[in-house]
């Protein structure tokens, strides 16, 4: 820690402001003092096992292994592994624990350095040689740069400490982020990070120079002249960056034979293919979801899922921001097979199996005249009804939205809806659609055909994992082998690496230069805030090798892009370029609205596949943590509980309640840990498109009763250390024809029991004041509806007297009527507080050291104090059909009579003058009293050591504002209170109030929906103040008297009473 | 029935039950003295640097501004220790060829940092920040000492908790004006209570109350 | 046992029932001598009245160990918890004195218990392995079953001789010299 | 004269049986009671039991090691069951202890004759008692190297302890328990100690008998200090062991976790103390007597006077478990009718109904005087209530932290094999000490026996 307190630690180190070249951002951010840094750029020395020794002979204890681990990242290093223990170096690739291999190492090396384990004596201040201008020691530096991800990029600005990126903010002046970020934008720093990421180039596994790939590729390219490039295939994902998508066009301009095909496992071209449809063309949608008062998602996860959910998620929002009984929300009506975070925060959900979905677009389409009626039965009808009487009088000014996953038809209605009721221009509008974003599945079909074909001798692969993600009646695997030359660039070496002949090791979008487009045409330069780690590079380095212009660092090609770009731009890159930097969005690149007109002829779309009676239908989805399985080495993702089935670590066949029940299946609360811990859950094998694949079987509540739910992303097989071998993989049973809907599969239990680790089980209130709801209208007739279960005692008959807080009094308000569960402020608190991954045993245990958690209840289940239901999915109630979900984030409530304060012997959590709750982790000795006082169970108890003191890149990681708990202390959320000293301290310096807004808590600045504010309560102006002031703000649990500094305000829905009543 | 012990007995019993007690208590108060002492602080404890510098001769006859070197006092949690450049400033003329100083040429030319010994070091849960309290007026010497007499740095305060506290709780006795901050000479006038009140509420430093609450130093 | 350089410390004659014993030393006390001590297996109700030992300061010293354990007690918490580092803990008052009641309670009760038994082995003299008493072959059964009078050389009324013979008329078993060396 | 045999109502004395068998002298009850410790030869079955409990105190030490190496991860707590079987041994163990300074102090001021043979080594299961009772608080910390925090020191941090907090009321309350059932202890023990100097034929023995007496010569001057210093002791003990099990209750009362915060537990828990204390006390007694052939000095009257207090205390441990109830139904809390719902319905209900046949059920045999004369019965029930007092202390401990207020983070506990080597291991450390106890120190009270004999000689005069 005391490395990480102290800024000087950081020797040579430099801002990359301006262009700085590649070489010049060499070595950032090495913080271990003791040791030199060896200069490892120039490519002839080689390292025998005399040298090793001789590096380590003086070295001991700590140091010995700093030195063994430095040296395991010098590529001659692994080169000398190769040589010198083959077997072992095989296990390398695997990305097996590296410390493992390393400790093997020094055996076989048979080195002293044992000895002096334990605090130095003396610690060392490295001081810069050369300081670098513009930066303060101690004082973060913010840098903006974009996520790419998908078909969007996110904005993000980035806190530096001394070179080191630790935290990832949301940039406001970015379209896709508006401040927000996602619960991926904040884990990806974790991949940084990542000591199993890939890191030198590889030939057939064997460590090989940058250089040497450079020859490789030249050769290659020379020969390909020849052909034109008849031989040569570039596959990659959905690329946003204008740099990339020209330096390939460039690339396939010099051989005009080439092909570039595009794939992307977990996004859907039903998008496109209904464009295509509706208008003749391809073009993207945009939404302006806060101009809609009537919302329909036609299984659209619009809020947490796709390009821009962020702005939608907060354009929703916005919409529901109740001040008052007066105030007006928006309409949201989804129809899904399986509950999304956008469905479960709807005003109306109705589940219904996936391929239905087109049933209902039609009969609402022909409600509103277009197309031929179909029929439709049901609560669904009743739907339609309502749903269309609504958009009519909401005309202009309503919103259909397709779902990502949905087919082209649906998408093609969505168009002609919204076309109809003049929503175009108004609640939404078209671009056209950027190069480069064209990932289909028939593209790749097209490929493997060619390979198969023996068409394809050299391969380039950008990113992605096909080995592991294509559709498996492709046997992507089995095609490679038939090409002759195979290049991966990939930041892991992972599933397909492992069958191409070259490994590149990608460059992290933190670590290198780049360019990106937002989903609505704006682009961004992504600069890197550190030099690479490993010895990785970007794709355009890769593209650029095999150009004319070997060698050409990514930042040159940016830069020279941008140079001809700015040309139509407002600014020209010489004079634009510090800004487009400094702001995180290049001026004048937003797409224009393109005009459409409909070709689509309702009439004509070939009928929709008939329902197939109860026929089980299985639907894929991207995994709401993991995605495609692309952060499956994530561990803040792995550990974070999914949004809406509460499950980590692992991913399970979702099923319905009642389905649950009709199989039998049997869940087992585990005594270990228990309703938030360890389940077993029935094993099943799912027979699908000819393959099978066995997985546990997770109950949600409100999914459609014919309906399976195959997540994507796990099952990985090479993912590293975090992530192989987690959960099932879902791919193996994924065909070409059937990517998100199947059906004529079957799902036999196997009788054996898988244990799952849920956090949270019992989803019942127990009738409790926990989570207050109420209709817009019961919330009109009764304002103080939140206070009807229970309230706060007065104060006065409070036997002591108040202490008083007449400075800052720090309060936290909490909208449920805005929070969508979406968990962003989980990960941004686990990236703020220095917060440990315990891993899926210790959850399982009950001891998952989330600050913050969301928890998910259902309202209108039955308590178990009522007929003795279990008020968990183990036992199936009607309720469960289509339960009404809330969520609660509930982090330390900070209460002024706080219970845990009063039992703790030693005074290590105790108020400040400020009404903080502090917990003072060097004089905590570990009762865990506290945690049993606590009403809210929101204190986190390191059971064991839990942090990791030995991987340095994660010493990196850490904030080095917050102290590293270490095994045996408790811990809590305290509002960031380091946040709040640092900008007392700057408010005191300059003998001024710190303003309101000022102070920005982890969770509040990640939050999509602006559904947490903090403040100072004392202050009647303060944002918090006033929401607190609202009749709908509640406490938790109020009857105990705790008077806890966060409240609540109770979650408000806007139903449509027709289909209430009905 | 014999005697068992010697008539001696009787005094040897009574003084050893006697010494048993008195030495568990000297024990107990040793333990809290030796944690007191430098031995455990570092008090007063010099140690071998890479260049002996000597603040005497920079600070004391040279009389450079503790601000030259230490740039980010003001600004920053961190004092800030000064990159070989700011060395070079002078030593690229002055002593330009001293052996002594080959250290500070030979980083300068290798790019490689020079590795001071810390002297000051908190625990690794304190959250000092030098800034805040150079801006209320609380001077260097307050807790460094008179380093422009120290040919060789060293820790003069305890650094104890203790310590701070008597600080957070009576700040009046140790503020100064801030124009004094960075002088090493200053000490306190006879009547330090009752300007030190003054400078107190002048500079608005916070209340004890506040000053003292576990998260204005731990997190 | 050498006997040279050695003085007498008494006489000391032996009884078989505690009523002998107590007779004997009421007629001893009767008799005019002061300094008589009596050795008996288990405490004999009235029996240290009877050699002339009525008043023992135990209970004060216990009581005074009492009331500073108490003024300890609930002082150090006061100090510690309004005075020397006032903490807001949990909205208390400072002074929560019926929080402070338990530890108050169990110092009083551990002061002046070891007030006590300190007080008690003090006053005894205790530590005090050597005495002339043992050196009386007999006087083993003191811990038995036997009841010892001793009537002390230092009593102005004692002679050897005159002293024995009262033992032997008060019909106690053997009458014997307790000596012991320099 | 015995306070059980008023003169007169001499047809109630004849059906009771003296505390002490007649025919005794001053001689033979001194005899029989230090050969048991000078000169009986180490019998096959007392090394066998030492080597077997002293293999299980090691058990308890490598647990103890693997503790703080590896963190209290390694039990089966979580969050929200922050305590396990750490607090639940903990308790148990404490209320063990309290048997011990009741009967010698208590039973002592009531003058209760029958008190004297059964005192000695209930006071030394007391320690025992709380010895293992101390290590569980101190082992259960995650830090335990930072105990010393709970005590107030001059700390170079400037700050003290937090007495608002029960635990602090623990560490005080545990230490001076200790403390001062230790002088008790030694008190009581000085003038056998002297017996044992004076009838040791070993130099060493003598040596060692002598420096632990302290020279004690039987004075009657030191008898009269001695019995005014006994005498306060016992005052002063008996308000002490009544608040001990009250502070450790406060543990739970205190907090406002449902089913812990109960105005019932003091009284309750000290009834629960007794309980089980009188308990373990037969459990050591039967087989003792047994042995060493102490029949006539622990005697059947003793035996039944231990089971009609135990029969006692159950019941008022019983009203303690109704009146639970009856609170939570009668405030209408809900959390707490939840709670009590959970102990009936919930997933721990087993746990529950075995306490209850153990506690109260089984008990009520000892209303039938042949269940309390029969020795074997005894001893079952004692150990019967033992494990129901174990029990008792979980369902509190553990249930109530499984269903607390927000229904999200409910959780379950299931013990690790490190949570029972523990408790195990302290069983063994508990009974070794036993074992040492009866070799090495007159395991009744010696001097307290003559005073025994003498009244016995007096009443049966009487009785003639």
């Amino acid at each position: 820690m005391s490395d990480m307190n102290d800024p000087a630690n950081d020797k040579k180190l430099r801002i990359l402001q301006g262009a700085p070249t590649p070489e010049t951002a060499h070595g950032v951010g090495h913080h271990d003092h003791d040791e030199e840094e060896g200069d490892l750029t120039e490519r002839e020395h080689r390292l025998d096992l005399a040298d090793l020794r001789e590096k380590l002979k003086e070295k001991s204890g700590k140091q010995y292994w700093r030195t063994l681990e430095e040296l395991a990242d010098d590529p001659h290093f692994e080169d000398l592994l190769h040589r010198e223990f083959p077997r072992q170096a095989s296990e390398w690739d695997e990305a097996v624990d590296r410390r493992d291999f390393l400790k093997l190492m020094g055996a076989s090396l048979a080195l002293a350095g044992m000895a002096g384990c334990g605090r130095p004596d003396v610690t060392k201040i490295v001081p810069y040689v050369k300081q670098p201008d513009g930066m303060t020691l101690g004082r973060p530096n913010f840098y903006a740069t974009a996520m790419p991800f998908g078909a969007d990029a996110v904005g993000v600005l980035v806190e530096s400490h001394e070179g080191r990126p630790t935290k990832i903010e949301g940039n406001p002046d970015h379209p896709s982020s508006l401040g927000a970020t996602s619960t991926l934008v904040q884990a990806s720093i974790l991949n940084l990070y990542d000591p199993d990421r890939s890191q030198t180039v590889q030939q057939y596994g064997e460590i090989r120079s940058w250089s040497a790939f450079l020859d490789a590729a030249q050769a290659l390219a020379t020969s390909s002249k020849a052909t034109q490039g008849a031989n040569f295939r570039i596959l990659s994902g959905n690329i946003t960056s204008p740099t990339l998508v020209a330096q390939i066009r460039k690339l396939l301009t010099q051989y005009p034979q080439a092909k570039w095909h595009q794939w992307e496992p977990a996004a859907g071209d039903g998008a496109r293919e209904g464009a295509k449809l509706a208008f003749g063309r391809y073009v993207n949608t945009v939404y302006n979801v806060g101009k809609a008062n009537v919302i329909v998602s036609l299984d659209a996860d619009f809020l947490a899922g796709g390009p821009g959910h962020l702005a939608y998620a907060r354009q929703f929002a916005r919409r529901r921001k109740l001040d008052g009984p007066d105030s007006t929300m928006n309409r949201l009506y989804v129809v899904e097979p399986t509950p999304s975070v956008t469905g479960s925060s709807a005003d109306h959900r109705l589940p219904m199996r996936a391929s239905q979905v087109e049933l209902f677009a039609r009969a609402l389409a022909a409600k509103l005249g277009i197309g031929s009626g179909v029929s439709i039965s049901g609560e669904a009808a009743k739907w339609v009804e309502a749903i269309a009487k609504e958009l009519q009088k909401d005309r202009g000014a309503s919103l259909v939205i397709a779902g990502e996953y949905q087919p082209a038809a649906v998408h093609a209605l969505a168009h002609a809806i919204n076309a109809s009721l003049g929503n175009v221009g108004n609640t939404l509008y078209y671009t056209e659609p950027g190069d480069g974003e064209g990932a289909s599945v028939e593209s790749l079909r097209e490929l493997c055909a060619e390979m198969d074909a023996g068409k394809v001798d050299a391969l380039l692969i950008l990113g992605g994992n096909p080995v592991y993600d294509a559709p498996h009646d492709f046997d992507f695997m089995s095609k490679l082998k038939k090409v002759q030359t195979t290049i991966r660039l990939g930041s892991y070496f992972d599933e397909t690496s492992a069958w191409c002949q070259w490994h590149v090791a990608e460059s992290h979008y933190l670590e290198s230069w780049g360019d990106a487009r937002a989903f609505d045409g704006t682009a961004s330069i992504v600069q890197p805030l550190i030099a690479p780690l490993y010895y990785t590079h970007s794709a355009h380095e890769v593209i650029a090798a095999f150009s004319d212009k070997p060698g050409t660092p990514a930042y040159d090609s940016v830069r020279t892009y941008w140079t001809e770009a700015s040309t139509r731009l407002p600014e020209s890159a010489d004079t634009g370029w510090r800004k487009w930097l400094n702001d995180g969005v290049i001026e004048g690149t937003k797409a224009v609205p393109t005009t459409v007109e409909l070709k689509l002829n309702a009439a004509s779309l070939p009928a929709p596949a008939a329902a197939q009676g109860d026929q089980i239908e299985f639907i894929f989805r991207p995994d709401p943590n993991v995605y495609d399985g692309r952060f499956a080495n994530n561990g803040w993702l792995q550990e974070l509980p999914k949004p809406v089935s509460k499950l980590t670590w692992d991913n399970a066949a979702l099923v319905s309640a009642k389905y649950a029940e009709q199989q039998q299946y049997a869940y087992k609360v585990k005594s270990r840990g228990g309703e938030h811990g360890q389940v077993r859950s029935p094993v099943v094998d799912v027979e699908l498109n000819g393959s099978k694949v066995t997985a546990a079987v997770w109950t949600v509540p409100g999914q459609d009763n014919n309906t399976v739910v195959l997540p994507l992303g796990y099952g990985r097989s090479r993912a590293g250390y975090t992530g192989t071998n987690k959960g099932f993989n879902a791919y193996v049973v994924r065909t070409s024809n059937a990517l998100w809907t199947a059906t004529g599969g079957k799902v036999t239990g196997t009788g054996d029991s898988y244990s799952l680790a849920s956090t949270q089980y019992h989803f019942n209130m127990e009738g409790r004041q926990i989570l207050a709801t109420a209709t817009l209208d019961e919330y009109r007739k009764k304002p103080g509806f939140a206070h009807e279960l229970g309230e706060l005692p007065e104060k006065s008959n409070s036997l002591y007297k108040e202490f008083a807080y007449p400075g800052y009094a720090w309060g936290m308000a909490i909208d449920l009527t805005k929070c969508n569960g979406c968990n962003a402020c989980v990960v941004a608190c686990v990236a703020e507080n220095n917060i440990p991954v315990v891993g899926k045993d210790q959850v399982m245990r009950g001891r998952e050291m989330h600050w913050i958690r969301v928890d998910r209840y259902y309202t209108n289940t039955k308590s178990s104090t009522a007929d003795n239901a279990t008020g968990d999915p183990s036992e199936y109630q009607p309720a469960l059909d289509n339960p009404q979900t809330f969520f609660q984030p509930v982090p330390c409530q900070q209460c002024e009579n706080a219970p845990c304060e009063q039992v703790c012997p030693v005074g290590a959590t105790v108020h400040s003058a400020e009404g903080l709750n502090d917990m003072v982790y060097n004089r905590c000795i570990g009762t865990r009293y506290c945690s049993n006082n606590c009403p809210y169970k929101v204190r986190r108890f390191n059971f064991l050591r839990f942090q990791d003191w030995d991987t340095p890149q994660l010493k990196l990681l850490r904030n080095p504002e917050v102290t590293v708990r270490s095994r045996g202390v408790m811990e809590k959320c305290t509002y960031c209170v380091q946040r709040i000293n640092n900008v007392r301290i700057d408010a005191e310096k300059e003998e001024r109030p710190i303003r309101d807004g000022e102070i920005v808590t982890a969770c509040e600045a990640a939050c999509p929906s602006e559904a947490i504010v903090f403040g100072n309560a004392n202050d009647p102006n303060s944002k918090v103040a006033k929401l607190k002031a609202q009749q709908r703000n509640y406490t938790l649990l109020g009857e105990l008297n705790a008077r806890p500094r966060t409240t609540y305000l109770a979650a408000v829905r806007n139903p449509n009473p027709e289909l209430e009543k009905a | 029935m014999a005697q068992i012990f010697h008539r001696s007995a009787n005094l040897i019993a009574r003084f050893s039950v006697l010494a048993l007690v008195v030495l568990a208590n000297l024990a107990l108060a040793g333990v809290l003295l030796v944690a007191r002492s430098p031995y455990i602080t570092n008090q007063r404890l010099t140690r071998v640097q890479p260049v002996q510098f000597s603040h005497k001769h920079h600070v004391g006859d040279d009389g450079i501004d503790c601000r030259y070197c230490h740039t980010s006092v003001e600004t920053s949690a961190y004092a800030g220790i000064p990159p070989t450049k700011t060395c070079m400033n002078c030593h690229s003329v002055l002593f330009n060829n001293v052996g002594y100083l080959e250290p500070v040429r030979d980083s300068y030319r290798s790019d490689h940092s020079i590795e001071w010994v810390k002297v000051h070091r908190l625990a690794d849960y304190v959250y000092f920040n030098h800034s805040i309290h150079i801006n209320k007026g609380i001077g260097c010497s307050s807790c460094h000492g008179p380093v422009n007499q120290m040919p060789l740095i060293f820790q003069a305060s305890p650094l104890t908790m203790e310590w701070c506290l008597n600080c957070h709780r009576h700040p009046e006795q140790n503020v100064r004006p801030k124009e004094q901050v960075f002088n090493m000479d200053w000490k306190a006038p006879a009547n330090q209570e009752e300007i030190g009140k003054e400078l107190v509420a002048k500079y608005k430093i916070r209340t004890v109350n506040e000053l003292t609450s576990c998260s204005t130093c731990h997190r | 046992m050498t006997e040279h350089h050695s003085y007498l410390h008494g006489v000391m004659g032996e009884f078989d029932t505690p009523e002998q014993l107590v007779a004997a030393a009421k007629k001893a006390r009767e008799a005019g001598y002061k300094h008589v001590e009596a050795y008996t297996p288990f405490p004999i109700e009235g029996l240290a009245e009877e050699i002339g030992f009525h008043w023992t300061a135990v209970p004060l010293i216990t009581l005074f160990g009492g009331v500073s354990g108490a003024l300890t007690g609930f002082g150090l918490q006061y100090w510690c918890s309004a005075i020397t580092y006032p903490l807001n803990i949990g909205g208390r008052p400072l002074n929560s004195w019926p929080a402070f009641i338990p530890v108050t309670f169990e110092l009083t009760v551990l002061f002046s218990a070891i007030f006590a038994v300190v007080g008690m082995i003090a006053l005894n003299k205790l530590p005090q392995p050597h005495h002339p008493v043992f050196n009386v072959e007999r006087f083993a059964h003191a811990s038995t079953d036997k009841f010892f009078l001793v009537i002390e050389a230092r009593d102005p009324k004692f002679q050897l001789a005159e002293s024995a013979r009262f033992l032997q008329e008060l019909n106690a078993k053997h009458v014997s010299e307790v000596k012991d060396e320099e | 004269m015995s306070a059980t045999q008023p003169p007169g109502n001499s047809g109630h004395i004849r059906r009771l049986e003296p505390v002490l068998e007649p025919g005794h002298t001053y001689a033979s009850v001194t005899d029989k009671i230090a050969a048991v410790v000078l000169t009986r030869p180490l019998g096959i079955g007392w090394l066998a039991g030492f080597t077997l409990t002293f293999t299980i105190t090691m058990v308890l030490f490598i647990s103890i090691a693997w503790l703080i190496i590896k963190g209290v991860g390694i039990w089966g707590i979580n969050i929200p069951i922050g305590w396990g079987f750490a607090i639940v041994n903990f308790v148990w163990w404490i209320g063990i202890g309290h048997a011990g300074t009741l009967i010698s102090a208590i039973l002592f001021l009531l003058n209760q004759k029958w008190r004297t043979s059964i005192n000695r080594f209930a006071e030394a299961m007391t320690l025992f008692a709380v010895a293992c009772a101390g290590i569980f608080p101190l082992i259960h910390t995650g830090r335990p190297w930072m105990a010393y925090y709970m005590f107030p020191y001059p700390s170079t941090m400037g700050i003290w302890p937090q007495f608002r907090s029960p635990l602090i009321w623990d560490v005080f309350a545990v230490s001076t328990y200790g403390t001062v059932s230790l002088l008790f202890w030694f008190v009581g023990l000085l003038p056998d100690l002297a017996t044992l100097r004076d009838r040791a034929k070993q130099r060493y023995q003598q040596v060692i008998y002598g420096m632990l007496s302290m020279g004690w010569r039987n004075s009657a001057r030191h008898w009269h200090r001695y019995q005014s210093a006994y005498l306060l002791l016992a005052g002063l003990a008996t308000p002490l062991v009544l608040s001990v099990h009250t502070v450790v209750s406060f543990d739970f009362a205190v907090a406002i976790v449902p089913g812990w915060h109960t105005t019932i537990f003091p009284p309750y828990f000290v009834a629960g103390a007794i309980y089980s204390g009188f308990a373990m006390v037969l459990t050591l007694a039967i087989p003792l007597r047994k042995f060493y052939g102490l029949e006539d000095f622990i005697t059947m009257r003793h035996l039944d006077n231990m089971a009609k207090v135990m029969l006692a205390t159950g019941l008022i441990v019983a009203y303690g478990y109704f009146v639970e109830f009856f609170m939570a139904f009668y405030s209408g809390n809900k959390f707490d009718v939840f709670l009590a719902e959970q102990r009936l319905h919930g997933p721990y209900s087993h746990f529950y109904y075995a306490l209850i046949l153990c506690n109260i059920l089984t008990p009520q045999l000892l209303w039938i005087e042949k269940v309390r004369r029969n020795v074997a019965a005894l001893f079952l029930m004692s150990l019967v209530i033992n494990t129901g007092m174990w029990l008792e202390r979980f369902v509190i401990v553990v249930i109530s932290l499984t269903r607390d207020f927000v229904p999200s983070a409910w959780g379950r506990y299931s013990p690790t094999f490190w949570d029972y080597s523990t408790f195990i291991g302290t069983l063994g450390f508990f009974v070794m000490l036993v074992f040492l106890f009866v070799r090495g120190l007159p395991a009744i009270a010696i001097a307290e026996m003559r005073e025994l004999v003498e009244h016995g000689s007096h009443s049966n005069k009487e009785h003639k």
